[in-house]
């Protein structure tokens, strides 16, 4: 289990492996936005809070065909299947080691891309403690998602389709604190709810990604 | 820990292949699965490998005690051949013993990485895998594709080698591998389309 | 004599057969009656004007949409526990027609909003969570027909299906949280005083009825037809075998 | 080269190929908008041209790996090479199909997410001319950076970052005709701007393309 | 119509695999390529097709001559055989023979989509790929990995056709075909390390 860990963060780190792209994809997204919505800074930091949640959430769902796909194709997965170690387990740890190379980087680095939004001074903290609590959940539910596809070629949009409607609550809480911090209100109530989501998918999301899997090596 | 297979039928999609297959393999057995393309080999050894359901008969053998080595290897294409052993190795709870890399001629390999090997240095890497799971049965689907005749002999020695010691082995392949081994013609088994059998999945419908 | 026995597709075959055309009599003769009365022998409301009338199916398409995503649930939870082939497939023919009745209320909103809140759409709780609820519909879609083989296809869908059942509801609480709405409150509860007046109450009730029978109706004949397709194939698989 | 462009179309319609997927996800990021900027339709009315144009810019994105992943990943791509089509006939043949599949849909579709966004009731033709000249932008560029990235496994994301620089100026003519519609100004200059853009780029990356792939063959 | 190739240099990212192969493929031959796994008999075909530069030497053929058959068949799986089949001949200007169905046993297989065929059904329809393309050179990389004792004489009654026909064709394989060739055995071309040449694309540095 520590070695499937290991080797997922070490691939991950390999060429191609894509850490730190999903975090270029994260100051991409945020930089086209000025010129998608015009460079008027009021306008900007009118959004900035939910722009930041929403460029996190794509740069997260774009990265999820890494968890099993590459697995799946070369048949490591059947063989983990057959492995002494629970396929929940695996499920469990790939969802970790995703979140240290894709959530993790995109939490440090959201307040930096908060000034090119001109976020609002007093939400800084506010967005880094909401999307460390969230994007845990956001690696989780993606696991699930992409467990669900691992078998569909070229199943990525496939895969955006069923993920996206299971981030909404997400979504909504995490923007939402963001947003009530810059307005001054107090956040704590979205603050404790998305903190529930995160705790509720980590500990019984990995059976249900383990079941699509083993259906899907069938 | 020995593998029991008892009047098992096989599909794939669905639709049944082969019907009533039994055999044992002992400690020290091989089989040999033989058969024309398309007949069922590799569903065979997947539902072995307890990969797909079987839709009838029984699989007697000890739980977590069968590796499966199939087409695909395994093999991370962006790890070296060391980090990919070493993980497998780790996966399944051994140290990586050094006498492997000798054993499938990857000594002078080890640091390359995987997607840096041509078809047959790959094929080697994937069997060596199969020799640090430490599991007794070894189920293998056309294991010497793409290996030249040297390589075929190391292989060879490999099985006798996890035969000494208590192993056991089911091997598809359309060539003749140097071992001495029983040789299980899967021709007569076909399943026959006429036999309608609540026990196949689709036939349901029928 | 279990209800289970009908589980079996043959069976099935027989029973639904028989039961389809009273049901699709019936489902016609309501929705007949129902929307003619509700369209043309019911007064205009004095707030609202001849707009009121779309009630007669925006409501009832409503309730079938949600209703049959609930069926699909307990579908799904047939399938993965007994695994009774027919279920699954009725899952599967439900899909479309849920979605189908989603957009109908989706679109039949749309149309009431725009003289009743003077827009098409707004982000009302309501109407939101129905979108996602369409979103949920399209996944499932889309999952079942990307997937070749047709027993994994039902197994997955399952898993989504009762996964996404939860997110469904937790997305409803969620969008609740985040916006106040402009909505109807529930308005069908028998002992409520803003009850709508009786003259639109009872024609919207055999609508109901209606939209339920249709809705009976075509998952009947949706499963046969999958029943159909799921015999061709294991036919014509069984003549390449030959 | 009709063959080509007739399968590419087909293996889009079949099972897993992702037609209509472009769309789905289309329709579910600009239904995420509102959840992370919050309901205010006056703030959702500022920002509807910009979202609606990234949205669609990044639907094209994530269809992008579509266009000659597969083939690379089957050994068909070597086989077109050798075979007596030119290579840019190719690459231009493969952009075509996936504007086809891609970005006429997504340009057919945006007017009726312009409702939920509360676009402007003057922007909607505007929109869909503007999105009707951009995408076949989109589309070839896309190809370009697909052709670059296709020998990378799980390039996705690589792509992403070589191609979104590359679609910059497509966005910001494109959104800006909507936005210059919707305050009531004259549109005509991005207008041109933007089909000029399609035009060159139509008419020289596939030259461009074909070499990447050439390279990325050996 | 013929296949010269002189003093050939083949390397791999950068590092000369082969030095000095020479030969000479008349219409109506066979060359098989032999030796040991790594030796570099894909990247020697490769190089005769097109697909990678060479470092040194000369390859003389008529353009567009040649059909490569690889590991990888670029078949798509969600089209079924027929469908392959139209393709790759359209793509070459050609109709498709119903005869190459019956050559290559895929009859029964047509409607098929092709991710439900067997390893060794899928090698038969990359193979029919390489009728349906008219060319007259053919480069086969290990045609007969998966294939049985039937699909193998299938195979080299094809390529007799061909030969027939004023083709020829160049394979490289581990297994001993059934077929009338000149062996040619590349071991003695290995390059040799050492020897230090402006020719090799990294030695620029050295
Ligand atoms: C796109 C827009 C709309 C959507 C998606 C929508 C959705 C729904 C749903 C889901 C229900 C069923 C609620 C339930 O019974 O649990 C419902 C009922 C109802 N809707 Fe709408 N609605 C929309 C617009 C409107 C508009 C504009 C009006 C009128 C002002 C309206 C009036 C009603 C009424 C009177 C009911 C019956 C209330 C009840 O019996 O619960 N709706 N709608
Ligand atoms: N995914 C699939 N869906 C439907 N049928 C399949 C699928 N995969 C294989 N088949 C069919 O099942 C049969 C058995 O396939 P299997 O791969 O077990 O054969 P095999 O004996 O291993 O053949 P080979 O020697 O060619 O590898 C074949 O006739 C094949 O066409
Ligand atoms: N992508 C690569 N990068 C670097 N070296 C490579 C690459 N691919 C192959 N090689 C090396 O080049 C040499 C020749 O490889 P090639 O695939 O041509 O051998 P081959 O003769 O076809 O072997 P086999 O019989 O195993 O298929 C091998 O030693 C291999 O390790
Ligand atoms: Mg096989
Ligand atoms: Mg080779």
């Amino acid at each position: 289990m520590i070695a499937l860990f290991r080797r997922d963060l070490q691939l991950a780190m390999r060429a191609g492996g894509g850490f730190g792209l999903a975090l270029a994809f994260f100051l991409i997204v945020v930089t086209l936005v000025p010129f998608a919505l015009g460079p008027d800074r009021e306008t900007l930091a009118a959004v900035a809070a939910g722009v930041l949640w929403l460029g996190a959430l794509l740069a997260c769902l774009l990265s999820l065909d890494r968890i099993f796909a590459l697995d799946f194709e070369d048949g490591a997965l059947e063989l983990l299947a057959t492995a002494p170690i629970p396929l929940e387990g695996v499920a469990a740890v790939k969802a970790l080691a995703h979140w240290l190379t894709t959530g993790l980087p995109l939490t440090l680095a959201a307040p930096v891309l908060g000034v090119l939004l001109s976020l609002p001074a007093g939400a800084y903290g506010w967005l880094t403690l909401s999307l460390a609590i969230g994007t845990p959940a956001l690696s989780v539910i993606g696991t699930f998602g992409a467990g669900l596809t691992v078998g569909i070629k070229r199943g990525g949009l496939l895969m955006s389709l069923i993920v996206l409607p299971l981030y909404v609550p997400t979504l909504i809480f995490g923007a939402d604190i963001v947003r009530r911090a810059t307005d001054g209100l107090d956040p704590t109530a979205p603050l404790i709810l998305l903190a529930v989501i995160t705790l509720a998918s980590a500990a019984l999301l990995p059976f249900a990604s383990a079941a699509a899997i083993r259906i899907n090596l069938r | 820990m020995t593998l029991n297979v008892q009047d098992l039928k096989v599909g794939r999609a669905g639709i049944a292949l082969l019907d009533g297959v039994s055999f044992d393999v002992c400690a020290g057995d091989v089989l040999v699965l033989r058969g024309p393309n398309g007949i069922g080999k590799t569903s065979l050894l997947r539902s072995l490998a307890g990969l797909q359901p079987v839709l009838g008969g029984r699989v007697d053998v000890a739980p977590d005690s069968m590796a499966y080595g199939a087409h695909a290897d395994g093999v991370k294409g962006t790890l070296t051949v060391v980090e990919n052993l070493t993980f497998w190795a780790r996966v399944h709870g051994h140290p990586v013993r050094a006498d492997v890399f000798d054993a499938f001629d990857l000594a002078h390999l080890k640091d390359r990485t995987a997607a840096q090997l041509s078809a047959g240095q790959q094929r080697r890497l994937g069997l060596a895998r199969l020799a640090v799971t430490g599991r007794l049965g070894l189920l293998l689907d056309e294991p010497t594709v793409s290996l030249d005749a040297a390589s075929v002999a190391l292989f060879a020695a490999f099985i006798q080698r996890h035969l000494a010691t208590g192993g056991f082995a089911v091997i598809a392949t359309h060539i003749d591998l140097e071992l001495k081994a029983e040789v299980l013609d899967l021709t007569p088994y076909k399943a026959q389309a006429a036999a309608a059998d609540p026990a196949g999945f689709d036939e349901a419908f029928l | 004599m279990s209800l289970w026995e009908y589980a079996n597709p043959v069976k099935f075959m027989a029973l639904s057969g028989q039961v389809l055309p009273w049901v699709g009599g019936l489902a016609a003769l309501c929705l007949g009656v129902g929307l003619v009365w509700g369209f043309f022998f019911t007064p205009d409301d004095f707030r609202q004007g001849s707009t009121v009338k779309i009630i007669y199916l925006h409501v009832p398409s409503a309730l079938m949409a949600i209703n049959t995503w609930f069926m699909m649930l307990v579908c799904a939870l047939i399938w993965l526990i007994r695994r009774h082939h027919v279920s699954a497939l009725a899952a599967r023919a439900a899909a479309p027609v849920g979605i189908v009745m989603t957009l109908i209320a989706l679109f039949t909103g749309a149309v009431w909003g725009q003289p009743m809140w003077g827009t098409w759409w707004a982000w009302d709780p309501r109407l939101t969570s129905f979108l996602i609820l369409f979103l949920f519909y399209l996944g499932y879609i889309a999952l079942w027909s990307a997937i070749e083989d047709p027993d994994t296809a039902a197994d997955l869908t399952s898993v989504l299906c009762i996964v996404g059942s939860v997110f469904a509801i937790l997305s409803r609480y969620a969008v609740n949280f985040w916006n106040q709405g402009l909505h109807q409150g529930a308005s069908l509860s028998l002992d409520k005083e803003e009850n709508v007046a009786d003259v639109f109450y009872i024609p919207l009730l055999v609508c109901i009825a209606g939209f339920v029978c249709l809705f009976l109706a075509l998952v009947l004949l949706r499963t046969r037809t999958e029943i159909r397709v799921r015999r061709i194939r294991a036919l014509e698989a069984r003549s390449r075998m030959a």
